[in-house]
């Protein structure tokens, strides 16, 4: 077993370059991963937040509002700006 | 388009003898870092000679940079960019008059300076014809490529700094044969190829950086 | 200036016209068009899109959805074209404060049309009663006469359509009035304006584009819901 | 019709994906390093350094696999303005730096038993500088905005600006390796590979790529939460 770590004697050189070739990616891991969820994370509480109006609600007031070109001008604007 | 080229070299020569010519600057910081090199490596003629064209070429390179960043920064902040990205003239031709106006004042007083610099670095005399030579072809392609990074840096934080970080890379192989070239002279071997192929890289520059600068304006006015 | 109508003005519409500015849409489907001599009058508080739709027609911009067309034929097919018949005033004025306002003119209308004599600019600058201002270096200009020598390039290099941002800004009222006398002018010959402002500009039987019309909830919950009324 | 950024289809096949990539990128990466370590024989000449070589080879592989994917990308977003290829950028380019970082680490530690000294400007070790200096450059242009799309449209121009110069740099440091270098007498991939080491040197290739497809879609999903709480933000202000 002592000669597998020996490695012929170039131990000094050849585990040295797993252990960079791990630590780089294990530590690019971690940092991705914690982006990841502290950022969806907040992406979660800001939708919360912005959900306290019933998300039905919205569901059923979008379409009204994302056409507004079709029906007259005055009507749609009260729905954007109850939306707002 | 010869109008809109001829009309753009013009107002750029004319802005840039009025405002105080980037030329002067350029051709002191070339002077300056170059005679700092004695300093570093030692006076002795032996050394200095065998380091002069690499010496030379990297001072050149770094001194045509200095100027680099400001060549679109003023039209981005005057509104002159939003009126050229959308005028007649094709915006590569635009680019390539206002790369031809840093080249008069920034590559030129560099390419009249270098032999001058050479004698201090006791450059062999055989090399000064191919030193003018190569700095001729191999510095309109340092002015094409800096275009295409000073026109990416654009509106950026820090954007001097991150220009050189850009660009130097891309600078590399102008830097290799431009000095091979010298050192070849100097050795009285043949130079045709390195100049050749530094011809070679002014005209794929002078064809693909306008148009990969204009790309980078027309996002940047996006 | 030169009185002879536009040949090549033709009908600038736009259909479905969408734009997203970092994360956030300005605005989404919306259509417009103008027929020469017609004028449109961009309104909206700020934010709401009025630069950026100029932009977008001054091919600055690309839009997001939707297509710009010159009598028909799709503008994105021939850029350069479309600058060559277009004029764009932005907010900022374009001066160089080391060249004199001949200089300054002088270029722009060489680029675009190739004549940069003194003659014409002469003419472009009398037209909005700054000749005296020629051979002044732009730094010395006030923000006003600034704007008029960056209005004056409209008449230095004509073209038929025009796409003006806030042009009145920093203009006293007499300049105004002969900015609305050159407009209807350029109307009457045949000429188009887009023309985007807080102040009250008078712009007789101009359209009116309310851009409050065309403002979409930002959020993505709306993004997906502008998505599916626009597929 | 053109799509806006409409990140929801991609998240559902992102999640779909990440499951297995991760699961083959632990399989693949326990299967290359007992090949690499244990089952493959030493090399007459370098002996037990040419291991080294399971790591660098597959490491510089990937860093112009991850730049030149980078560089498709960037096009498409140009050229489509298609949302999802310029977040794919964003996010490969730390991997491909860190995949060029080890690839030159690595190099080094494999110069020094056989040329003594930890850096040797070896003409594939300098293209691999270089390589990392391009990546440095796009991350960098990537973050100097203040506004997310004027990053990513500057990367992508600088993307396929240097994915053109790579070849023509290469070419560059080879001529000025030979002109300047003595025919080294140990090329950098040793004598030619025999097929025991084609095992281990493919499994920790694929098991690289399995790894590169996690964390960049690991990272594309944390862009578009990002961009999402931008979006929300920037609502809230403008209303």
């Amino acid at each position: 077993m002592q000669d597998f770590f020996d490695m012929g004697g170039y131990a000094g050189f050849v585990w040295p370059s797993y252990g960079i070739a791990a630590v780089v990616l294990a530590l690019l891991f971690v940092f991705t991963w914690r982006l990841l969820k502290t950022s969806e994370r907040r992406l979660a509480q800001l939708q919360a937040a912005r959900g306290r109006r019933p998300r039905r609600d919205r569901a059923g007031d979008a379409p009204a509002a994302a056409a507004p070109h079709e029906t007259a001008p005055a009507e749609p604007a009260d729905a954007a700006g109850e939306m707002r | 388009m010869i109008a809109g080229f001829g009309a753009i070299v013009a107002r750029d020569l004319r802005l840039a003898l009025r405002q105080g010519s980037d030329s002067l600057m350029v051709v002191t910081f070339f002077v300056l870092t170059v005679v700092l090199f004695p300093f570093g490596v030692g006076p002795e003629a032996g050394i200095l000679e065998r380091i002069s064209a690499g010496v030379l070429w990297v001072t050149a390179l770094l001194a045509s940079m200095l100027s680099l960043d400001r060549l679109f920064q003023t039209d981005y902040e005057d509104g002159s960019l939003d009126l050229m990205t959308r005028g007649p003239a094709p915006l590569g031709v635009l680019v390539l008059g206002k790369v031809t106006a840093h080249w008069l004042t920034t590559g030129l007083p560099l390419l009249l300076a270098a032999p001058v610099l050479a004698v201090l670095l006791n450059m062999n005399a055989a090399g000064f014809g191919v030193l003018v030579l190569a700095f001729l072809i191999g510095t309109p392609t340092l002015s094409l490529i800096g275009a295409v990074g000073a026109a990416l840096v654009l509106g950026a934080r820090r954007g001097g700094v991150l220009l050189s970080l850009l660009v130097l890379p891309l600078y590399i192989p102008v830097l290799v044969f431009g000095v091979s070239a010298v050192d070849a002279a100097v050795m009285d071997l043949p130079v045709r190829a390195q100049l050749l192929i530094l011809g070679g890289f002014l005209f794929a520059a002078a064809a693909l950086c306008p148009w990969a600068t204009a790309a980078a304006l027309r996002q940047a006015v996006e | 200036m030169t009185d002879q109508a536009f040949d090549d003005a033709a009908e600038f519409a736009g259909r479905g016209l969408a734009c997203i500015r970092g994360e956030r849409i300005v605005f989404a489907d919306l259509d417009f068009s103008l027929a020469p001599g017609e004028a449109i009058l961009l309104l909206g508080p700020n934010g709401s899109g009025k630069s950026s739709l100029l932009r977008v027609m001054a091919g600055l911009l690309r839009p997001a959805a939707g297509a710009l067309t010159w009598g028909g034929a799709p503008v994105a097919e021939d850029p350069e074209a479309h600058g060559g018949r277009s004029r764009y005033i932005g907010h900022h004025d374009a001066i160089k404060p080391v060249l004199t306002v001949r200089e300054n003119v002088g270029f722009w209308s060489s680029l675009w049309s190739g004549d940069g004599s003194t003659a014409t600019v002469q003419r472009a600058l009398a037209a909005f009663g700054i000749a005296h201002l020629l051979d002044v270096p732009g730094r010395w200009l006030s923000a006003g006469q600034k704007r008029r020598v960056n209005l004056s390039r409209l008449l230095a290099a004509p073209a038929p359509l025009w796409l003006l941002d806030e042009p009145t800004t920093a203009l006293d009222r007499a300049t105004v009035a002969v900015v609305e006398g050159l407009i209807a002018e350029h109307r009457a010959r045949g000429g188009m304006v887009v023309l985007s402002t807080h102040t009250d500009v008078a712009l007789p039987g101009a359209k009116v584009l309310q851009m409050d019309d065309f403002t979409v909830p930002m959020d993505w919950a709306g993004l997906d819901a502008a998505e599916e009324a626009l597929s | 019709m053109h799509r806006f950024a409409n990140p929801n289809r991609f998240l559902k096949l992102a999640n779909a994906i990440l499951p297995w990539a991760a699961g083959a990128t632990v399989i693949l990466l326990l299967a290359g390093l007992y090949f690499s370590l244990v089952a493959s024989p030493e090399d007459y000449q370098q002996g037990a350094t040419v291991r080294i070589m399971y790591v660098h080879v597959p490491a510089a592989w990937m860093a112009l696999f991850v730049y030149t994917a980078m560089a498709v990308a960037s096009a498409v977003a140009l050229i489509w303005k298609h949302p999802v290829s310029d977040l794919f950028a964003k996010a490969a380019s730390p991997v491909g730096a860190a995949f060029t970082f080890i690839a030159l680490a690595t190099g080094a530690f494999w110069g020094k038993p056989m040329w003594g000294t930890w850096w040797v400007w070896d003409a594939r070790l300098t293209s691999m500088l270089i390589l990392f200096f391009l990546y440095l450059g796009h991350m960098a242009l990537m973050n100097a905005f203040d506004d997310p799309q004027r990053g990513f449209r500057a990367a992508a121009v600088l993307a396929l600006v240097g994915v053109v110069n790579v070849p023509i740099i290469k070419f560059s440091v080879d001529w000025w390796n030979t002109l300047h270098q003595p025919a080294s007498v140990v090329r950098m991939d040793g004598p030619a590979i025999d097929p025991a080491m084609m095992t281990p040197l493919l499994l920790m290739a694929f098991a690289f790529k399995a790894y590169f497809v996690t964390v960049v879609l690991l990272r594309m999903r944390g862009e578009i939460a990002e961009a999402k709480v931008r979006a929300i933000s920037m609502s809230q202000v403008h209303g």
